[in-house]
């Protein structure tokens, strides 16, 4: 019998099951939730999720390595190259390919700008939620600027397929700095924008204060990870925690806060944006104009038997990818751990008890993309 | 069908203006369906943001699908979401079309050798527009739309109607695929 | 065989009406917009100035006549109120597109000038069908009970001074009476349509509206308190030095929250709410009877700051530059000056709907009995009492 | 009074954020006209595929099945027969399924004499899909029309009106010159 | 129970390997020790049955650490560890979809990511890509499980040291 759906339960007559299915406005994607709703408030939640399952595990077993690192950029296709990362830090790690050092800061470079670009989508998505229409369009403007600089480098806008064993797959376009530096000059004038439109306005903190706490203990318990975990005051970072390519040659700190609650979220991506711009500047000075790009891989990609496990710290929290190889060209078993399935597991602790406008902006404020969670 | 005017009609010059200036309106405010499912709903809605804007040639989302005339299926179809799909496609108002965007829903795309995703999203909607990219940019999705738009207002070009598909076509019932244990 | 390498249908040929705007021509939306101000303004002239003339001159202006005259001065408004919708429609996606950044509906006519037009025209043609869930006759009954709400408030609506269909001593408890009957067409429709949504947007439409009539109706009680009237022609004579918005700053703001409110505008958008409810009340209204729902919300766009302005900004005066009043010139000269303050306050609505996210429907409620209530009561006393001692 | 405050704080927010929105109204929209205004796209931006020839009409392919085997999506099936008088082999079928392509250019990688290149022409929508499986001829005629592409060995390269081919200037070059000049046998694949 | 567990060092975390009657006594071991974020548990098909990894970190000095469980295919049964961690819940359940794994003692053992009419476990390697059965598979051989030698004692160092150090070290 398909549980699919919540069954009344006969003492209860006032509960109204409503399905909030897989084609709404709010779940940003194919999320599917059956709530039980006792007029506005929430008495049951059941999120069904495997509606954009479109296995990617079992074809990237079929795959060679190379060609996985295609397929890692449609699961989180939100912040494009942040998927590759984990992939190819673990062959690397796996094949021993030493990276060089200005290969690392490109790939840092495009690794803050899809941190940039995606923490706008989300922010456009978020207040549309709240029934903001203004502020969707101005980020989305902002993201074009980010797709154009990529665009005249990686050759695609929003699935670059642009890291390789060993560095990335072509250098940089020859104006890529100085187009970045404008739009960096661009993104603070910006911010100031949004600063007026999401964090100072009272209709938001009346939407956002206090709605959906996460207290430490569950949030560690969860497995949540990223933004959400560090809006309930712990301050775990995988850039910080196990650092890779070039964040260990530039300072910056980790937004926490301490209440947990959706402003809190909201207030963490924003600072986190600024960390980001402050690291692209310092990436801007560090980065040498020319010089290698990719280190030496070998010809037939055969990493020796074994497996390993390597995270990363994408725009929804820790993206971790174990890659087991048995020696043959092409991967035994790629198991990829995406933050925002954790992050999704909170939804029935946080809707219960949540009236149903609160659940919206819950959900929002997790910023989930079904890509990485249906795999 | 529609209160003034349906295809079938007997052609005669005076209804024929008349049904070209219904035909024109339907072309000139398409409505499409809110429907984003992966990597190109993202570039669906950026079809709509201040560089491409959409929105000059009167298209405006719609959220329900009874007031959505242009259904846009923007991402990979699976056996999970076919279902829901050709439920939301019945449930649209009549004069209603499908521009199927991105490798995936053309033809499963990259993921079309998938244990669970439907090969294209033509087995279960008829579709009048296909295209190509993973993901489209929004000027190729723009170009479709305007495609779409000539298709409904151009007289010849109108009565080329895709195939009809059946609406209780089960995907599961695909040969093979089907998730079920083999009887051995 | 596969076609040659590249058939010509796949290249893309641009067809047009209109032309193709390298850059925005500003001036051209202006004078769009005035097109359609001036279509409304020779409507009202006609409905108010021009049938009453004409039927004096044939005089038929007897018991039947007086009857046909009223019911073509009825059709007239209706025509008015589509020019309404059609007009505003375009004016808020042109005016959100400019806001965002990006331009409004371009490409169809002079700066998408008949962009709404086709709209129109496309929901005439769409499949109008009745959910099977439905309850048919209620389903059908609710479009028509919102607009006729809505544009009933025009009987009583005075463009210029003696313009006004219904010039009853009781204009306002009219209006108050008028209001709440839209409350019903929302409540009728979302119940009637057999959809779990439209079901909460309608019960939240009435939590809403029945909220929103008390300090509706104790404002009007104060207005009516400070102008010594209930007729409206009256309250907007009583205007003519002073306008009402500097005596009555408090019941000022709040008939405008409460306006807002009544409006189901942005901040308190929670009977069609969008992004959660999908679309609310008319979710399973499509076609012609969609297009019911869409006119009474864009005709009720325009009275609401219509009554803003009768109310709180002396109607229809203005300077008169020497025309004796009361002829056909100043007539027609007042009821520009009263469209153009209303389209200043219809422009402030769309200001604050392209900025503003959506409260919680239950903040909303709590704002409205805790205090809004209290302090249209405060402005009632306050007006009496100044009343007592200014008058 | 602390009500007070907050109430005028709130107001002075909302007023600012209305500010932010109606600034916008004086301000010059971003927006390209798209279809009256074609978007000029970079060299190296992938939005479809070619089969390049030599300009004396030979086949720059060596039919060296390269592409077929980098392809994630695998949609491109080649067909070769040894060639009779001379070495190396002629090409039978090369199909590219442009409908289930990736666009990821990872065959423009794989290919040693850069023979399939990206080029710049995105507006392939279709009302059917048959003229969206590539053959070779649709390649080659899609090479002839192009007016500039790419490809990692050779960088990008013009067309010239006489139907020449030619190496684009260094400033229109993607990045990495240096590996462009390197003669193509020393760069690792 | 230290006899089953056998403890090796993987570029940067710990590994356990542990025999599955073990796995949930090592699990709250390791609970105790203060493991508290379950990073993910992993469904691998080894080919001679199902394997189940758990990774977990402990937050205050940042240690990971990965217990690893194999499993025959005929009875792929494991304890459920959702009660020490939340956060594996889902993850368990993914490991049941794609691979059937069974997981003792989990609220909620249901399908996540296929329908609930679904019977196989595509992620198994029985299975192509496409979700048809490989004709010609066959489970192999279950790797006999190697003598567990507990570690030698630390051999005593030279002569010169040994006199002075005593028997401090």
């Amino acid at each position: 019998m398909s549980t699919m759906n919540l069954e009344p339960v006969p003492g209860r007559t006032d509960e109204m099951i409503v399905n909030m299915g897989p084609q709404h406005p709010a779940t940003h994607g194919v999320l599917r939730v059956v709530l039980g709703l006792e007029g506005e408030r929430i008495t049951r939640a059941v999120p069904h999720i495997g509606y954009l399952h479109r296995n990617h595990e079992k074809i990237e077993e079929a795959r060679t390595y190379p060609m996985v690192i295609a397929y890692t950029d449609r699961m989180d296709y939100v912040s494009g190259t942040q998927n590759e990362l984990p992939f190819v830090l673990a062959v690397e790690d796996m094949l021993g390919v030493e990276v060089p050092d200005r290969a690392k800061k490109i790939r840092t470079i495009f690794f803050e700008l899809y941190r940039l670009a995606s923490h706008l989508v989300w922010m456009g998505t978020a207040m549309l939620d709240l029934g903001a229409i203004s502020p969707f369009l101005y980020t989305f403007w902002d993201r074009e600027i980010i797709l154009g600089i990529v665009e005249k480098t990686a050759g695609a806008r929003m699935l670059p397929n642009y890291y390789t064993f060993g560095g990335v797959r072509r250098d940089v376009h020859p104006d890529f700095f100085k187009d970045v530096a404008d739009f960096l000059d661009h993104m603070e004038r910006r911010m100031v924008d949004y600063e007026h439109l999401v964090l100072e306005s009272p209709v938001v903190h009346a939407r956002t204060k206090g709605v959906g706490v996460l207290d430490q203990e569950r949030a560690v318990a969860r497995g949540v990870s990223g933004p959400v975990l560090r809006a309930s005051g712990v301050a775990y970072d995988v850039r910080k925690a196990f650092p890779y390519d070039a964040y260990p040659d530039v300072e910056f700190e980790i937004p926490t806060s301490p209440d947990g609650d959706t402003y809190a979220r909201f207030w963490v991506r924003f600072q986190e944006m600024y960390q980001s711009i402050r690291i692209l500047r310092q990436l801007l000075e560090l980065t040498p104009k020319t010089g290698p790009y990719k280190g030496r891989a070998p010809a037939r990609l055969k990493p020796p038997a074994g497996e390993r496990y390597r995270a990363v710290e994408n725009s929804r929290g820790e993206l971790g990818v174990l890659v087991v190889s048995d020696g043959s060209d092409k991967p035994y078993r790629v198991k990829h751990r995406g933050a925002a399935f954790s992050n999704l597991q909170i939804i029935p602790d946080l809707f219960v008890g949540a009236k149903f406008s609160d659940a919206i902006a819950i959900l929002s404020s997790l910023d989930p993309v079904f890509g990485e969670i249906d795999r | 069908m529609g209160l003034l005017g349906s295809d079938e009609r007997p052609r005669d010059v005076i209804l024929g203006t008349l049904d070209d200036l219904i035909n024109m309106a339907r072309s000139r405010s398409m409505w499409p369906l809110t429907f984003g499912i992966a990597c190109c709903a993202i570039e669906m809605m950026a079809t709509w943001d201040p560089k491409i804007d959409a929105d000059r040639f009167g298209m405006f989302f719609r959220n329900t699908p009874r007031q959505a005339d242009v259904m846009i299926v923007s991402g990979t179809v699976n056996k999970k979401l076919a279902k829901r799909l050709r439920r939301l496609y019945d449930q649209m108002a009549e004069p209603k079309w499908v521009i199927s965007m991105g490798a995936c829903a053309n033809q499963g795309g990259p993921f079309r050798q998938g244990y669970s995703v439907v090969e294209g999203v033509d087995k279960i909607v008829p579709v009048d527009v296909y295209i190509p990219g993973c993901p489209p940019r929004p000027e190729a999705l723009l170009q479709a739309l305007l495609l779409l738009r000539d298709k409904i207002a151009d007289r010849e070009l109108r009565y080329k109607k895709p195939r009809e598909i059946p609406a209780d076509y089960d995907v599961m019932a695909e040969p093979g695929k089907d998730g079920r244990l083999p009887v051995l | 065989m596969r076609p040659i390498p590249i058939p010509e249908d796949r290249h893309f040929r641009p067809r047009l009406i209109g032309y193709d705007p390298q850059k925005s021509r500003p001036w051209l939306e202006r004078t769009v917009y005035a097109a359609y101000v001036f279509v409304f303004w020779l409507i009202v002239i006609a409905t108010y100035a021009g049938v009453p003339a004409l039927f004096g001159a044939l005089g038929w202006d007897g018991g039947w006549g007086f009857v046909l005259m009223r019911v073509l001065q009825v059709v007239l408004l209706f025509l008015l109120s589509a020019v309404i919708a059609l007009l505003l429609i375009l004016v808020l996606r042109k005016y959100l597109g400019k806001v965002q950044e990006r331009f409004g509906p371009m490409h169809y006519g002079p700066a998408g000038g008949i962009q709404t037009v086709f709209d129109a025209l496309k929901l005439l043609a769409k499949e109008d069908f009745v959910p099977a869930a439905a309850d048919a006759l209620t389903f059908r009954l609710a479009p028509a009970v919102t607009f006729v709400a809505s544009f009933a408030m025009f009987a009583v609506i005075p463009f210029a001074s003696g313009w006004v269909l219904a010039d009853t001593n009781v204009g306002l408890i009219y209006l108050i009476a008028v209001s709440t009957l839209s409350a019903y067409g929302v409540l009728l429709g979302g119940v009637s349509s057999g959809n779990k949504w439209a079901l909460i947007g309608a019960l939240r439409a009435g939590a809403q509206m029945v909220s929103y009539e008390i300090p509706l109706a104790l404002v009007f009680l104060t207005v009516a308190v400070w102008s010594g009237t209930l007729r409206l022609g009256g309250i907007v004579d009583a205007q003519l030095g002073l306008w009402n918005f500097l005596p009555l700053a408090l019941p000022f703001v709040l008939y405008v929250i409460a306006s807002l409110a009544e409006l189901k505008h942005i901040p308190f958008d929670f009977p069609e709410a969008e992004s959660e409810l999908i679309a609310g009340y008319n979710v399973e209204y499509s076609g012609m009877s969609f297009a019911f729902f869409f006119l009474a919300e864009f005709v009720e766009l325009f009275l609401l700051p219509a009554l803003i302005v009768v109310f709180f900004f002396g109607g229809w005066h203005g300077p008169l530059f020497g025309i004796e009043p009361g002829s056909l010139a100043a007539g027609a000269l007042e009821s520009l000056y009263f469209t153009l303050k209303t389209a200043v306050w219809v422009w402030i609505f769309l200001w604050i709907r392209a900025t503003l996210p959506r409260y919680r429907d239950d903040q909303l409620m709590e704002f409205a009995w805790k205090a809004m209530i209290p302090l249209a009561l405060f402005g009632l006393v306050l007006a009496a009492y100044m009343r007592l001692i200014w008058r | 009074m602390s009500l007070l405050q907050e109430v005028w704080q709130a107001v002075k927010a909302i007023g600012t954020g209305m500010a932010t929105v109606h600034k916008r109204v004086y301000e010059e929209a971003p927006t390209e006209f798209y279809p009256y205004v074609k978007p000029e796209l970079p060299p190296v931006s992938v939005q479809s595929l070619a089969l390049v020839e030599n300009e004396d009409g030979s086949e720059r392919c060596i039919v060296c099945l390269q592409c077929e085997r980098a392809c994630p999506a695998q949609v491109i099936t080649i067909e070769r027969h040894r060639n009779p008088e001379g070495k190396g082999f002629l090409i039978d079928r090369f199909d590219i399924d442009l409908v289930n392509c990736m666009y990821c250019a990872a065959c423009v990688e794989a290919c040693p004499v850069s023979s399939i290149v990206t080029i710049q022409d995105f507006e392939m929508s279709t009302y059917d899909l048959q003229t969206l499986k590539a053959d070779i001829d649709f390649l080659h005629e899609q090479a002839r029309r192009a007016r500039q592409w790419y490809s990692p060995k050779f960088g990008v390269e013009l067309r010239t009106d006489d139907g020449r081919i030619e190496k684009a200037p260094p400033e229109m070059q993607p990045g990495g010159l240096a590996e462009i000049l390197k003669p193509a046998e020393e760069v690792d694949s | 129970m230290e006899a089953r567990v056998k403890q090796e060092r993987l570029f940067d975390e710990d590994v356990y390997t542990v025999h599955p009657d073990d796995y949930r006594a090592l699990c709250e071991r390791l609970k105790a020790e203060g493991y508290d974020f379950p990073r993910a548990i992993s469904g691998l098909d080894m080919g001679y049955g199902l394997r189940v990894t758990l990774h977990l970190t402990r937050m205050s000095d940042l240690a990971k650490v990965t217990v690893r469980t194999d499993v025959p295919y005929e009875n792929p049964v494991v304890a459920s560890v959702t009660d020490l961690w939340p956060g594996v819940e889902w993850y368990e359940r993914e490991a049941y979809d794609m691979l059937g794994l069974r997981f003792r003692g989990h609220p909620d053992l249901r399908r996540i990511l296929l329908e609930d009419e679904w019977e196989l476990h595509p992620l198994q390697k029985r299975y192509d890509t496409g979700g048809y059965p490989l004709p010609d598979w066959q489970p192999a051989a279950w790797p006999d499980p190697e003598p567990w030698a507990p570690p030698p004692p630390p051999e005593p160092e030279e002569a010169g040291e040994a006199g002075e150090g005593g028997e401090a070290s």
